[in-house]
């Protein structure tokens, strides 16, 4: 849709392809990245019995602004050790590789990236270039914590695939759709035809598939947490061990890069949790566009209500990480190897019998 | 054929955020294991025992504070206990209940410090924000008594510097009152929190030998199961009028005298001190505090070795003196400068995340290590 | 609970070969003298012996004495010439509860004597303070070095009583 | 401050609004590296903790010099540590300021006699901007410290070399 109207506003295919693939960075990741920075300190004070960010602008409201302005103004330190082309690159692919997400993530039925139907499947590939990043970084830096904080945080991401994917699997296998537009469009109405309630369908397969899509709901949501590297599994950047992992020899606009790329991953692997399980941009209550018959009112509810999923995942994980203390590196493998992936393909068993009643 | 390894050393060098202070600790590890493990210390070494051959007795007062800047209280009562001595001067009742009170509300506000910190080596950043906030309320405490926070010079030879605030009592009961809520919240936020408990208990097990032959004291000692405190076993002031016990490492979590034991010994030794901080405003007898303070301090010659149960152990002050007024010599025995010694026996086969895990639960300040 | 005579009768008749001092009279802490050489022996025994048991050093400390005589040297300023160092051990029995105050007197020249980190761990350390603030060298310590001073302070051992600040240390005035 | 550094002779329009966002942008976030040396870094997490709380000024401990602007010196500087302290102070990328927290570090405090092993002040070592007397300071004073580092920064200037401080 929108790409067809970008076509005929601009008449020339390439401008139009380019143009959409802009919209999402500016349109909403720095949007989104100022107001989760913000967001995480706000949060991380109220928890913590402060305030937060309070004096610059109305209740800290200017004060990733401020960051971002300050950080341009940084001096951009190259030791002479780095090795300099992968020490620039890697803030790069760090970033490229959460953006190129959002290329098929469905904001609302109008405003989608590219509909796609290898949806998941292209984004669990994209996914991957993260760790190409983070090991350049850690290599590139020549600093014996960065190395420590690339090599776990690369074993750490690898191992958490596994499980992502295969709940990832079990979903496709119970919708017979990859792409994340059909999957949305498939939980329409109201909150009980979500996956996460087992599905569009009134049959006594959706009720026995509520409690293993609620195991698989746990599974990926854990799993995307140690992606993203936040608390409790965010060992690459621990503070008390690795002074912080593999951007310790970063500064100034490269360190930026990192820090948006965080966020954006954030969203976009919570924007995921919200497509695959909880119904992508439906709204649980019916539209009100329906009932006030403006049908043009309608995308603007679902991109409202899925800002606001996305968002609520967002807070979720930032709640976690001021809360729990942090897993030690083998306590992690562990955690992934032992416990997420056998449940995880177990589940996978019991969906398949499920979807074949 | 055997792929050939090389050992990496790795430097958590003075500036780490969880290094507690100015320590460099050079590990020298093989993969993530760790072989060896060699303190460097001194980089806060402030020549605290020259500055006692210069200065007049009361004069080192303000220097005491200054070691273990986390419990200057400790540090003053063990001074000022050892001059005492020498001069035979016995201090009025009143002074000595002051003085058990504060010293266990100073032992509060240090292990909550420690427990605050510990909670942030393992990665949970809040219970370090709640423990400063309880903490704040008994710096209050003592700075409606003697005006400063952390260094108080409060602890004179022969009494006291300025006796109670009038509503001192009153405060101190609120304190009390709120605070042991605050201590349950604490535990149901770290204490038994499975990943804290995974992060802590068999890490860093310290058996009882080592720990009598590396002349451990403290919390560690007490958590490798020896039920030894100065205050019941080498008594001093008035500390056998309160009935407390001596909590000791029970192995609930693991084996005994790990992590989470010496951890756990803590928080129970706040609520024994709560207890004993109830009875001694109970029994609180009235009195002047600055009667027994001598005009002139010229202890005769002779040496004496004063200790005083500290919250991180046994800290002892060799006293010798010459006559004159200002000490000849002292020697300071500081508790963390010989628990310190035992992180390479007890790192030796974890992980690097494990020394941090360690290096937190044996709580140690670099002001009192370096001195 | 031995008291101090016991101990003392305990050490004479074991040790026949060595001559003690013993001061029971001194008013905070009766100490016995022990001659620098011996030192080892004789705690070994002290701590292996099984109704003394003394298994915790509480202290080791180390006193300048400073009872010379002074001369001038050199640059003007007075240095110390002869006297001698007293080194201080607290020892405890934590089964028996019962302490002890062992002393050695050493030369202040070239003090030296022999190491007890064998006998007990958490002497290592004392010692290497021993070492680095006065002087003393302890024989056959696993690694005797300085500890509190950084390692290449080639301006002698601060704690002396006749120490003289440096000007410069590594093109910083020390003092003020 | 980089490449403008000395370019513009006087003041116009465009500079003096660019160099007010500049300068409000470095002031009101002050990124600080989480070290501290002795009493007065204990005061200094008491100053970040829940009752003072730096963050509302936008001042946040980072754990790598690299990522920060301020590095406050808490503590006593000794001779062996003065030369980790310069060396922490040169990993910081340029704009970068210094709080001397404590009459230890700013003059040698209470040692500045008998400290054979102390260091006189860290302005020996490092430049300081601004110094906070007290042992250990009030968190209040550190905060009072902070502000005045702040007003220091506004009226930083491209142009005009030496201006007065309010």
């Amino acid at each position: 849709m929108i790409y067809d109207f970008l076509y005929n506003l601009t008449g020339s295919s390439v401008l139009a392809g380019f143009l959409i693939a802009l919209l999402p960075l500016f349109a909403f990741i720095l949007p989104f990245a100022l107001f989760a920075v913000l967001l995480e300190r706000k949060v991380a004070g109220h928890i913590q019995d402060r305030l937060g960010p309070m004096r610059v602008g109305y209740h800290g409201i200017l004060q990733t602004i401020a960051d971002i302005i300050k950080l341009v103004q940084k001096e951009d330190i190259i030791a002479k050790e780095n090795d300099k082309l992968f020490f620039n690159i890697a803030p790069v692919l760090t970033f490229v590789g959460s953006y190129a997400a959002f290329a098929v993530i469905p904001f609302s039925s109008i405003f989608l990236g590219a509909k796609i139907d290898l949806g998941i499947f292209y984004i669990i590939a994209v996914t991957g270039l993260v760790v190409a990043g983070i090991l350049m970084a850690g290599w590139a830096s020549n600093n014996k914590y960065s190395l420590l904080g690339a090599m776990r945080s690369a074993a750490q991401i690898i191992s958490y695939e596994i499980p992502t994917i295969l709940v990832v699997l079990s979903i496709v296998m119970m919708t017979g759709t990859m792409s994340l537009f059909d999957l949305s469009e498939n939980q329409t109405g109201y909150f009980w035809n979500w996956y996460i309630l087992g599905g569009p369908s009134m049959s006594l397969q959706k009720f026995l598939l509520i409690p293993f899509m609620l195991i698989g709901f746990l599974i990926i949501y854990i799993s995307t947490l140690a992606e993203v590297n936040r608390t409790p599994f965010d060992i690459p950047e621990a503070e008390s061990e690795l002074v912080s992992g593999y951007h310790t020899e970063y500064s100034g606009m490269k360190f930026a890069m990192f820090f948006l790329a965080e966020y954006a991953n954030m969203f976009a692997v919570s924007a995921i949790v919200a497509t695959m399980f909880f119904g992508g941009y439906q709204s649980p209550f019916g539209y009100l566009g329906n009932s006030l018959n403006m049908s043009w009112l309608i995308p603007l509810e679902q991109f409202f209500w899925f800002i606001f999923k996305g968002i609520f995942f967002v807070f979720v994980q930032m709640w976690l990480r001021w809360t729990l203390p942090r897993l030690r590196v083998d306590q992690l493998m562990a955690a992934s190897w032992k416990y997420l992936i056998p449940i995880a393909f177990v589940n996978l068993l019991i969906i398949g019998f499920i979807t074949l009643i | 054929m055997s792929i050939k390894t090389e050992e990496m050393v790795l430097n958590m060098g003075p500036q780490h955020p969880s290094t507690h202070g100015v320590l460099r600790l050079e590990l020298t590890l093989d993969g993530e294991i760790i072989t060896k493990v060699v303190p460097h210390i001194g980089y806060l070494h402030r020549c605290f025992e020259k500055h006692c051959e210069v200065m007049t007795y009361p004069q080192v007062i303000p220097y005491t504070d200054r070691m273990d800047y986390l419990a200057a209280m400790g540090n003053e009562l063990g001074y000022v206990i050892g001059v005492e001595k020498l001069l035979g001067i016995q201090v009025p009742e009143r002074v000595e209940y002051i003085r058990v009170i504060m010293a266990e509300l100073q032992r509060i506000a240090s292990h909550l410090v420690a427990i605050g910190t510990y909670g942030a080596d393992i990665g949970a950043f809040t219970p370090f924000l709640y423990c400063f906030r309880d903490r704040e309320r008994i710096l209050n405490l003592f700075e409606i008594t003697c005006g400063a926070r952390l260094l108080y010079n409060y602890i004179w030879i022969g009494g006291l510097s300025h006796d109670l605030h009038p509503d001192f009592v009153r405060l101190t009961k609120e304190f009390i009152r709120e605070f042991k809520p605050n201590l349950k919240e604490l535990n149901n936020l770290l204490t038994f929190n499975k990943i804290f408990i995974d992060r802590t208990a068999n890490v860093g097990i310290l058996p009882l030998e080592t720990a009598i032959n590396f002349g451990i004291t403290g919390p560690m000692l007490r958590a490798s199961g020896l039920k030894w405190d100065l205050r019941k076993d080498d008594t001093y002031s008035v500390y056998d009028k309160f009935d407390f016990e001596i909590p000791v490492g029970s192995g609930k979590m693991g084996t005994v005298g790990d992590s989470w034991d010496r951890y756990y010994v803590r928080v129970l030794e706040m609520e024994e001190s709560i207890k004993i901080i109830e009875q001694a405003i109970a029994q609180l007898p009235d009195g002047d505090v600055t009667s027994a303070i001598p005009k002139k301090i010229k202890p005769p010659v002779g040496h004496i070795y004063s200790r005083v149960e500290n919250p991180r152990g046994e800290l002892g002050y060799f006293i010798v003196s010459d006559g004159s007024t200002s000490p000849f010599r002292v020697k300071v025995r500081a508790p963390s400068f010989v628990n310190l010694q035992i992180m390479d026996e007890l790192c030796r086969g974890h992980l690097v995340a494990d020394v941090i895990a360690i290096l937190g639960s044996v709580d140690i300040v670099l002001g009192e290590v370096d001195r | 609970m031995k008291s101090f005579e016991e101990i003392s009768e305990l050490l004479k008749n074991n040790f026949s070969d060595i001559q003690f001092e013993f001061h029971p009279e001194a008013k905070f802490e009766p100490y016995i003298l022990v001659p620098a050489n011996k030192i080892d022996t004789v705690c070994l025994f002290l701590r292996d012996n099984n109704d003394l048991y003394f298994d915790s050093l509480i202290n080791l400390s180390a006193v300048d004495d400073f009872n010379g005589n002074k001369i001038k040297d050199p640059q003007g300023n007075e240095i110390m010439q002869g006297g001698t160092m007293s080194i201080y051990y607290h020892l405890e029995s934590i089964k028996f509860r019962h302490k002890l105050l062992v002393k050695v007197i050493v030369d202040r020249d070239n003090p030296s004597v022999n190491s007890v980190t064998s006998i007990w761990n958490c002497a290592n350390w004392h010692e290497r303070e021993a070492f680095d603030l006065f002087g003393i060298n302890f024989n056959n310590h696993p690694d005797l070095r300085r500890i509190l001073m950084p390692y290449d302070w080639e301006f002698g051992h601060p704690l002396k009583k006749d120490y003289q600040n440096p000007e410069f240390y590594q093109g910083m005035r020390v003092p003020y | 401050m980089g490449l403008l550094d000395k370019e513009f002779s006087d003041n116009n329009i465009l500079i003096t609004t660019t160099e007010n966002l500049f300068n409000w942008a470095r002031l009101s976030s002050l990124w600080q590296v989480g070290f501290g040396l002795a009493c007065c870094a204990i005061e200094m997490m008491a100053t970040s903790a829940s009752h003072y709380d730096f963050d509302r000024f936008g001042v946040i401990p980072r754990p790598s010099p690299r990522q920060s602007d301020v590095i406050i010196v808490s503590g006593t500087v000794t001779l062996k540590m003065a030369l980790r302290v310069k060396r922490l102070y040169e990993q910081m990328p340029d704009p970068k300021y210094v709080i001397s927290m404590g009459s230890c570090s700013n003059c040698g405090g209470p040692y500045w006699e008998h400290g054979y092993h102390v260091l006189k002040g860290v302005d020996r070592v490092i430049p300081v901007d601004v110094y906070v007397p007290g042992c250990p300071p009030r968190p209040e004073a550190l905060l009072e410290g902070l502000l005045k580092l702040q007003e220091k920064i506004r009226y930083e200037s491209i142009t005009k070399k030496n201006n007065e401080i309010v």
